[in-house]
């Protein structure tokens, strides 16, 4: 189905990556936007109620993080499109009520525009320290779908990218920002309604006596409904059978629960979405996602101009995370440069799946932050003259 | 407090908190006698199933050490009351399962941030949202670790017994003590709830980690200026040092620093703590692991279970060697690369689908192939599963990259055609 | 209300032929019963009067939704037939603001417990009372933490015994009247499972109102509370409600608090109408919407 | 029903007749029922039901008013009460 032309503001405008966000939110069709104030992510609401009123989109400002993504999984099955704002203290806050969105499988999109961590950390500054957190916060099994926005344009088209993967899988998904993209501003190009698909709720149109809010369909995603059309449904965060009674045995836990986790994990490759550029006979790849990536790029051509073959592997989603793609870089390649804001998240995913394949650089959160080409660079230049495959991630600095 | 031993800084016990004896009890109740012998002097928790146990033993006898538990109103207020108890000098703990522990994330985070000493017991159980409150999981493993946001190093270890669940709390305790930061019990609702003899010894022989307090001239006191072992001295409310402490990323002065100031080393020291200090925080058990065909990785009840699978694969004529995680995080990375040069393959059973195997297979840089025996939760392993796992994994031939999800029997039957769920 | 219902089991007698129709089975999930609440219980006589409070205030089951949170009240979800949720512990009044806020026209419903609503819930009741969000809960108080074992709750009166208050309760307890009324709630009710004539009365009521409706519901936990405190069975508790409440209706809420085995104050205390959450905010839109237009 | 003086519209007042219905697996013996009968219609039985517990049985089934009391203040939904017959004071004197 297209987007609907009213959320759309067609054209190219010169945004902040913020309201890229909450312009690409519209876009999707979110009508529900959840937040509760937190530096840097607090541009996205202030758009976004700019735009609200003409579109009949609900806005409501919580008492803290733990409410709001309550509030938005209860939208969510009110039939809307919802979505939350947030940073690493919030995300934190939100881990339980993602299991919740995870075992009701409800659709929502969380954005997390990463401040410098832990704790109350450096809220003006950017880091990619919630990565793994995006993964694993919460407990129990489950998989995530996450994206990691690399400019205003890309806060934009990702964020319609995540509402089309929430709604397609019936699960919660991540859209892993930081403080840099979202106080950029540069073009955003916005395209015209038609030319912006959007996937339509898989909604149950059987008899209405019979619906089974889990019971899948041979994708394991299992058909919604909305409140208030007579379905009297119910859902729990207890394990479940298909009607949604909770019942409390090893073979429920295995019907409820792996589908949870494989409704993802096997249909990875269609999700996994990568840019490269350069990569067919690169011997040096370097693995970025998020704002990383723009430094990453620069030092790639720079490294190219001096006649290192390298290339790039950017991570559109960074979960689930490309395996395949990177084992199959890794016995092409001789090693990998991953440069990252944390000190070493995304570096344990490339070097478990390259197996040995090839040496894994690490390029940790440097005092530069952002603008570490020259890290990079270095990286990409020790890892040129290291002939012998060592096991282990060899910090690249 | 009691008297000083010879070599380590440590002490003795103080004999009001240790309830010598010997007793026929479960897990939880032993975990929480543990904590009064460690010296604990305050819990600040809320009550979840499977772990309340734990806190109601630990209130009852709590008076008699002077020792308070205090039932905050959830989960964030008791984190951030363990976190202050801490600051204001004393041994502090919270106990908790999944729901509760995904609510503790950010104080968590916060904790690591100041390098909180203190310890969280987590009675994991089926996961994930309110999954099953009453039965065992084992699924927040790579949370204990990833949990909050930023980063930080925990230490995390996983008893199997109600013995080890008092032995580890003191455990705990004595490495938070040491390198200053959360320290994760990471036991489940089978150890939990188990009742076993648990051994308490005299107070004499118990050895207990003071905190590394500052006793410089006041002027002169850099709260987060590490010692050599990169952990900071520590000092207490009320001492007089007029300690300013924030959760903000700051300096060794603990002053928030500007954002144009940012120096990676006041947040990578967090890390650097943990990974430096790996060889004498880590603690495994091995066993026929030297000439070993297939090694079973485990950790926590999965390891005692595992112990029957391995029995019956080594009947089978396999050389399976087994290898147990008493400390899961941080991470044997480099026992596991070194195992992985000389066995075939690893074998990871755990109640969850997939979390310490990915570890493993990222430790063993594809010299040795990993076969995941999962379990989805509210329940334990069955060890022909295991042993049908090794030996699966002893035959398979050549270099298999990804983590193999071996499929056990709860598996096949749950899936085959025409199964409906029973009541 | 009772002649409506005898004529429905008649009609339904006859078409099923069925012999044990119970009345309230339309609104009830039969396939789950028998439900899990202990052998005198208050939480089956607060569900009691719900569903026929439903009935009564003519609203269309279809829309109403009703969203309960952890503990044994948190399983009222299960058992009542409406779109029902059973999310997670202390939430469920975020969960039904944002099906309040997402789609207006359905009629929210929170129905949790003492623990779940002012314990690990409070920050999310007193501020959905200030913004007056129109939904009805329905706090079942049993002065303890029972679906865990026997805690102390923040309604557990002083000196009263728990599990995790072993030498008798050390805090003193909410009076959750008071705190709703203080709040901004336009309803605020107290009464005990066994006046559950007036009890219905006072749940169609709110059903009615539109607002921030409290009905608390004083509820016989013998399991835990009754047996804590050596205070008898189901039955002796109800016998005390008998013997010590007091029915004053539009009593000061701040005089309502209660005490260990002491007088228990009973009424409609607050029914007062003020401007919903959504009222205010289609104000708002309304507006902007002629400005932006 | 005995009355120490005849109304003067004892004929024409109808006063109902209730039949009580027990649903007995879903009774847990609380009680309730047989204590807050305004007229002690009901009494608990010494038989047992499905899971063990001793439901309530009619003792008194012509004094039932049918005032639905005990199907409100019954916890388990396992007791329900549905008019018999109008009686009409006059008649039964007869």
């Amino acid at each position: 189905m297209k987007a609907d032309p009213k959320g759309v503001l067609t054209g190219s405008h010169t945004l902040l990556g913020n309201h890229a966000c909450a312009e690409g939110a519209l876009a999707a069709g979110c009508r529900f936007l959840g937040i509760y104030p937190i530096v840097p992510a607090l541009e996205v609401s202030q758009r976004y109620l700019e735009r609200a009123p003409a579109l009949d989109a609900t806005f409501i400002q919580m008492e803290d993080e733990v409410s709001v993504l309550a509030a938005v999984l209860g939208a969510s099955w009110t039939g809307k499109r919802a979505m939350t704002v947030t940073s690493g203290p919030g995300m934190s806050l939100m881990m339980e009520h993602l299991g919740l969105g995870v075992m009701l499988e409800t659709p929502c999109v969380i954005v997390d525009v990463q401040m410098t961590g832990p704790g109350l950390g450096i809220p003006t500054r950017p880091a990619q320290g919630d990565i793994m957190q995006s993964r694993w916060g919460s407990h129990g099994d489950y998989e995530v779908i996450a994206f990691a926005p690399s400019s205003p344009q890309e806060m934009f088209d990702y964020t319609v990218k995540a509402f089309n993967m929430a709604e397609r899988y019936r699960t919660p998904v991540a859209v892993m920002a930081d403080e840099y993209v979202a106080h950029l501003e540069e073009t955003v190009t916005i395209p015209p309604a038609d030319q912006i698909v959007i996937e339509p709720r898989r909604y149950y149109n059987g008899p209405p006596g019979k619906y089974l809010p889990f019971k899948r369909d041979k994708d394991m995603v299992p058909p919604m409904v909305d409140i208030g059309q007579g379905y009297r449904f119910h859902v729990t965060g207890l394990t479940h059978d298909d009607r949604g009674y909770p019942i409390m045995f090893e073979e429920c836990q295995e019907y409820n629960v792996h589908p949870l986790v494989r409704k993802i994990r096997d249909y990875a490759d269609t999700i996994v979405e990568v840019q490269e550029a350069r990569t067919e006979d690169a011997a040096i790849i370097v693995v970025s996602y998020g704002s990383t990536t723009r430094a990453a790029l620069k030092a790639v051509e720079q490294a190219r101009a001096s006649g290192v073959k390298v290339g790039s592997l950017k991570l559109v989603t960074v979960w689930p995370f490309p395996e395949k793609r990177v084992a199959e870089l890794a016995k092409q390649a001789k090693a990998f440069v991953v440069p990252e804001m944390n000190f070493g998240q995304i570096v344990n995913e490339v070097e478990r799946c390259s197996y040995g394949e090839a040496n894994v650089f690490f390029v940790p959160h440097g005092d530069k932050g952002v603008e570490n080409t020259d890290d990079i660079l270095a990286a990409i230049n020790r890892a040129a003259h290291e002939s012998a495959v060592k096991d282990g991630v060899i910090e690249g600095v | 407090m009691g008297g000083k031993s010879k070599g380590s800084d440590k002490v003795k016990a103080n004999p009001k908190e240790v309830l010598t004896g010997v007793y026929y009890i479960d897990g939880d109740v032993a975990s929480g006698f543990g904590a009064l012998a460690a010296g604990c002097r305050f819990i600040g928790g809320y009550p979840i199933t499977p772990s309340t146990e734990a806190a109601e033993a630990f209130a009852k006898v709590a008076p008699k050490a002077g020792a308070v538990f205090i039932q905050m109103e959830d989960e964030l207020g008791s984190m951030a009351a363990v976190v202050g108890a801490a600051w204001s000098g004393v041994k502090s703990m919270t106990i908790t399962s999944g729901p509760g522990y995904s609510l503790m994330q950010e104080n968590i985070g916060f904790g690591a941030m100041l390098e909180t000493p203190f310890v969280l017991l987590n009675i994991q159980r089926g996961g994930p949202s309110t999954g099953v409150p009453t039965k065992t999981g084992q699924a927040d493993m790579m949370q204990s670790r990833w949990g909050a946001h930023g980063d930080y190093e925990v230490i995390a270890i996983s008893p199997d017994s109600p013995q080890e669940m008092f032995d580890y709390t003191i455990k705990a305790f004595n490495l938070a003590e040491k390198y200053r930061c959360p320290v994760m019990i990471m036991s489940d609702e089978c150890v939990g709830h188990m009742t076993e003899k648990v051994v308490i010894p005299p107070a004499d022989e118990i050895e207990i980690e003071p905190r590394r307090l500052y006793t410089g001239p006041p002027d002169q006191y850099v709260p987060f200026k590490p010692d050599e072992d990169l952990v900071p001295k520590m000092a207490r409310a009320g001492d007089g040092y007029n300690l300013y402490i924030s959760g903000l990323v700051h300096d060794e002065r603990g002053y928030p620093v500007e954002p144009s100031a940012f120096k990676a080393q006041y947040v990578r020291r967090l890390v650097d703590k943990i990974r430096r200090n790996k060889d004498k925080i880590i603690e495994l058990k091995e066993e026929g692991t030297d000439d070993a065909d297939v090694i079973v990785v485990s950790y926590g009840i999965s390891s005692r279970v595992a112990v029957k699978g391995i029995e019956i694969a080594r009947e089978r004529g396999i050389k399976v060697g087994n290898l147990r995680l008493v400390t899961v995080w941080p991470f044997p990375d480099e026992k596991i690369a070194a195992l992985a040069t000389k066995a075939k393959a690893f074998v990871v059973p755990e109640i969850n689908y997939g979390q310490i195997a990915f570890e493993v297979a990222r430790c063993s840089h594809g010299h040795a192939n990993v076969v995941l025996v999962p379990h989805g939760g509210a329940g334990v392993h069955i060890p022909d599963d295991i042993a049908d796992a090794i030996e699966y994994a002893f035959k398979a031939e050549g270099k298999i990259e990804r983590v193999i999800e071996f499929k056990t029997r709860l598996e096949r039957t749950v899936f085959e055609e025409g199964y409906t769920l029973k009541e | 209300m009772a002649t409506a219902k005898t004529a429905k089991a008649e009609e339904v007698k006859k078409t099923t032929g069925l012999e044990e129709i119970h009345p309230m089975e339309d609104l009830l999930r039969m396939d789950r019963m028998p439900h899990i609440w202990c052998p005198s219980c208050g939480i089956g006589l607060a569900v009691t009067a719900f569903t026929a409070a439903l009935e009564k205030a003519g609203l269309d089951p279809n829309m109403v939704s009703i969203v309960s949170g952890i503990g044994c009240t948190g399983r009222v979800a299960g058992y009542v037939k409406l779109d029902s949720f059973h999310t997670t512990h202390g939430r469920p009044i975020a969960f039904a603001t944002g099906i309040k806020v997402g789609n207006p026209k359905l009629k929210v419903v929170v129905f949790s417990g003492d623990g779940d609503l002012i314990a690990i819930g409070g920050n999310h009741f007193i501020h959905a009372a200030r913004r007056n969000i129109d939904m009805l809960v329905i706090c079942v108080n049993n002065f303890i933490y029972a679906m865990t074992g026997g805690q102390v709750a923040p309604t557990t009166p002083l000196t009263a015994f728990a599990t995790t208050s072993p030498y008798g309760c050390v805090e003193p307890p909410f009076n959750i009247p008071y705190i709703a009324d203080s709040s901004g709630a336009v309803y605020v009710a107290r009464w005990t499972a066994l006046h559950i004539r007036r009890l219905t009365k006072s749940i169609t009521e709110a059903l009615q109102k539109t607002g921030f409706s409290v009905v608390e519901v004083i509820s016989p936990c013998a399991m835990y509370y009754g047996r804590t405190n050596r205070l008898g069975d189901g039955l002796d508790l109800m016998r005390f409600y008998h013997d010590n409440v007091e029915i004053r209706h539009g009593e000061d809420t701040k005089n309502l608090d209660i005490g260990f085995q002491t007088k228990i104050v009973c009424g409609t205390f607050v029914n007062r109408d003020r401007p919903s959450y959504m009222e205010r905010y289609n104000e708002w839109a309304a507006k902007a919407k002629g400005a932006t237009k | 029903m005995k009355l120490w003086r005849k109304p003067f519209d004892a004929d024409t007042i109808k006063i109902p007749r209730g039949e009580i219905h027990i649903i007995k697996d879903r009774c847990k013996g609380c009680s309730f029922c047989v204590e807050y009968c305004p007229k002690d219609v009901l009494e608990m039985s010494e038989e047992f039901n499905a899971k063990g517990y001793h439901p309530p049985f009619v003792a008194r089934p012509d004094d039932c008013l049918e005032c639905h009391l005990c199907e409100m203040l019954c916890p388990e939904f396992a007791l329900f009460v549905t008019l018999r017959e109008d009686v009409t004071v006059g008649k039964e004197e007869k």
